[in-house]
């Protein structure tokens, strides 16, 4: 079996969270719609780091019992060490649009909404922005609509900001003080041009190492335990990455 | 309390009311909100606590709806909510754009009955900018050079949410979707519809207790069997995906989205199914 | 989360902890008390949510206790709390009188991460004069002239209560008291005793879930079987009335609350049973 | 069976509950270790008012699931339509004093503390004080220590104040424009001048009618349904008014 774009990511991704250099990620907290960030999570886990996992909109056995305000609020605690963001837009300073394009409130092109970015992004330590789509499209040079900003004003209280942002094509890490991403890792397949042509804000590192796959390991961890913790949230992408489906939850 | 029959339910709701309602995944009142298309509500604004879903878009292209305050709407995996994409885009509602805990913030000033209450982030966002109605003010605790958020109370005229049961009293069983509670003790007017009617107190019985809403709070209770369908509730069932995804699908266009309304909304025989 | 004996969770709270308590009809940690007795605890800064009762007149008597912030202290039905009046004539402990919903407001503060909360009422009141910690300002959403009580965050350092169960996620359940949950949010550290362990996770029970704290917020749980004794736990057992009269008939002084010590707490058999 | 003197205080407190010239009391919240003005709740109910009773600290059976914190949020809702307080003293201004006596915090005498009265005397329309020992002790021209202002300055969010003080001798109505208390009946066996040496504040009304003695039907309910429904919370209450014992609770 060979592996798949997404098992990929999720490796890769599982290497921010265990990234020696960033703060600790003792509890990590996964919004709704989540699958990739979900399995790395996961993956770390099951690798038998000691990690704590809130993961949102399980039909039961949710974590929380006051739904999504026990998650804003945990993350007011500082009791939340990251967090996953995306976003319709991500711009060369890691602000977030996540309500839409052209004038306000999205006239051009309306998004979902902000959810809580406008709050997650300033009460976590650390965030991984995470954008399959890789194109000029998303990664602008500037956002129409600032649904989170990636840096704030002195005085202003915040935790942290975006660790790094991870593509379909390429992995970014983001420098707060530069206030400007720096390319970490090409997936296999990309070339710095490629990334440069598809990539609509300026960025450091011209180029950098092909994004390393997943272990052996890792993808026995991610084909086993962690597909079966992923099968009753997610059953579509399971049977789409792992061709399995839950027999009990079909 | 004796229930109230669900299209009466409706009628209890003026056209013009403030409407909170909770998302997809907590108890959403989808059978509520089919008949409040059936009794042709107008000019409602709509809470999405503190997001919305299938509801409100059914509402949304069935003209119900003046403005919508809300952080998201979005049908889960079934992608775009179509008919409020739609109304954004002719710019026929007035969408009034919050961040989920600033929603819940401003129903807890509510409930604790302050006209307002703190939140920290928020700052540098082009959601501020565009809400006259929020503040930031140094905090008063701090040296000097802390901005911070303040948020107005908001309590809705009405909430609405299909619950499992209620009983004689009034009480309602939501389970561990206790942020429902905090819906209910802000907003004036609670209507509710349940699975199913049960004997006895529900607050009188020490298991059930944790889960349940106080009557004290609650106007009326409709019974409305899989009242959240095609939202699933808890574990009593799931969430009908095929049928989110064929409305999805349907409300694309304002035709599919009338023949969806003909057919699961307005048919005699969907209105007499609830 | 394996339990750890009951006296080594009271030799997790330091000296001078600010540690706070439920009161005697809400969990409150009588066993565990014994224990801080028992370990010598000093210097504790004592947070009532939103008053105090037996635990807290037992630590007072014992030597426990620095400083005291509640809305009151009482014995109930057996009266007035005789160690917590005899330190106050004596002026030995610092006494912070708040008033029971502002307990619960700064408490909410430190829960959302906010470094303070409003609340109605208070103006005028002697409590506030003696709260150089509480400010009044203008509301800012009215037209002038509305002042408010501001309230700073309040986030102990150990939250401490007896529960029914815990599992071995740390899950702890509370039924309906809810309000510990907002306790254990608040609070840097959760210290639980609790009448037995579960199998299984609690939080994946829908039935028992709306009655559940998140293991995420506890440190460390003890089995201490009766361990509200001699305080009522919910619908497990009822309060032992008479020994909270015998309580305040001998701690009516000095050497009638050594012999309650000696008897009840410090006894090698009283140790050993708990 | 004579009337018990705790009958009568239920029963005038009960007529003060229905006093048809006060807001509506729709919903009556009672706090703990009131039987008096619990009975008297419980007999309005059981005349046929439509009224809710949120009574604290019953055992089980508890109206809440939060606590007196849900107590408290529903009185600042405005959802609460009276209350009761009490209070180690009480002036004449309607101040209520539950700290102590001589210098802060009751150095010479220390009461409990406030509980929620600085609170809730705020936020509910109407407030009852009752308190069963009338002496120049407790009725006082000035509190001490004002644990709960009875009046507030223009502009200080208020619903209302005490609508009037029941004490094992009288009733004074509170008149909150004139800040007096005005002696509205005195109960059998008191005089003018037993009240006026009693009392420590100066209040309106020389003299006025004797407390009308409940009515038969009232008796019946306090000593038959009344007293069940009180059982459980005040054994020791109803075995000494009504020499009844709850056989499931002994």
């Amino acid at each position: 079996m060979s592996i798949h774009p997404h098992e990929r990511l999720i490796g890769a991704i599982a290497r921010l969270i265990l990234d020696p250099l960033a703060p600790p990620a003792r509890h990590i907290a996964v919004g709704a719609a989540s699958p990739i960030p979900a399995a790395a999570s996961w993956l770390v886990r099951k690798l038998g780091h000691d990690v704590r996992l809130s993961l949102l909109h399980r039909p039961t056995g949710n974590p929380f019992t006051e739904g999504t305000r026990e998650l804003f609020d945990l993350a007011g605690q500082g009791r939340i060490d990251l967090f996953f963001l995306g976003g319709g837009q991500i711009d060369g300073q890691a602000n977030l649009n996540l309500i839409g394009t052209g004038e306000w409130p999205g006239r051009a092109a309306r998004f979902p909404g902000s959810f809580g970015s406008a709050f997650m992004y300033f009460m976590t330590p650390r965030t991984i922005l995470f954008r399959e789509e890789h194109s000029p499209r998303v990664l602008v040079p500037r956002v129409d609509i600032v649904s989170a900003p990636g840096l704030s004003a002195p005085g202003v209280f915040r935790r942290g900001t975006a660790q790094a942002l991870v593509t379909g094509k390429c992995i970014f890490s983001f420098n707060a003080t530069a206030g400007r991403f720096r390319l970490a890792s090409r997936h296999p397949g990309e070339t710095q041009d490629s990334i440069r042509a598809a990539t609509g804000f300026a960025y450091d590192g011209a180029d950098a190492p092909v994004t390393a796959d997943p272990t052996e390991e890792e993808l026995a961890l991610l084909r086993g335990p962690v597909c079966d913790e992923m099968l009753a949230t997610y059953p579509q992408f399971c049977r789409q990455v792992w061709h399995r489906s839950d027999e009990k939850a079909a | 309390m004796t229930p109230t029959p669900l299209d009466a339910l409706a009628a209890l709701v003026p056209d013009g009311a403030l409407l909170a309602m909770p998302p997809d995944n907590s108890l959403a009142p989808a059978a509520f909100a089919r008949a409040l298309v059936r009794r042709r509500a107008r000019g409602l604004r709509l809470v999405g606590v503190p997001v919305a879903g299938y509801a409100t878009d059914l509402l949304i292209g069935a003209g119900c709806v003046a403005s919508l305050q809300t952080s998201a709407v979005t049908l889960g995996e079934a992608g775009t909510a179509p008919r409020f994409a739609a109304a954004v885009a002719a710019g026929s509602i007035e969408l009034i754009d919050a961040t989920c805990p600033a929603i819940h913030t401003m129903l807890q000033a509510a409930e604790k009955g302050v006209p307002f209450m703190p939140l920290r982030g928020v700052i540098g966002s082009d959601i501020l900018a565009h809400r006259a109605d929020w503040k930031v003010i140094d905090n008063p605790f701090a040296d000097g050079g802390d901005p911070i958020l303040l948020l107005p109370a908001l309590a809705p005229d009405i909430a609405a949410f299909h619950a499992v049961c209620a009983d004689a009293h009034g009480n309602i069983y939501v389970g561990r979707r206790r942020e429902l509670a905090t819906i209910a003790h802000a907003s004036r007017r609670v209507l509710v519809t349940v699975e199913r009617m049960v004997e006895g107190n529900l607050l009188e019985d020490e298991r059930l207790a944790p889960g349940v809403i106080n009557g004290v709070y609650v106007e009326a209770v409709a019974l409305a069997a899989r009242g959240a369908w095609p939202i699933g509730l808890l574990d009593e069932y799931a969430m009908d995906a095929a049928h989110i995804a064929e409305y999805a699908r349907l409300a694309r266009t304002a035709e599919g989205f009338s023949t969806y309304l003909a057919q699961y909304v307005t048919a005699p025989l969907a209105s007499a199914a609830e």
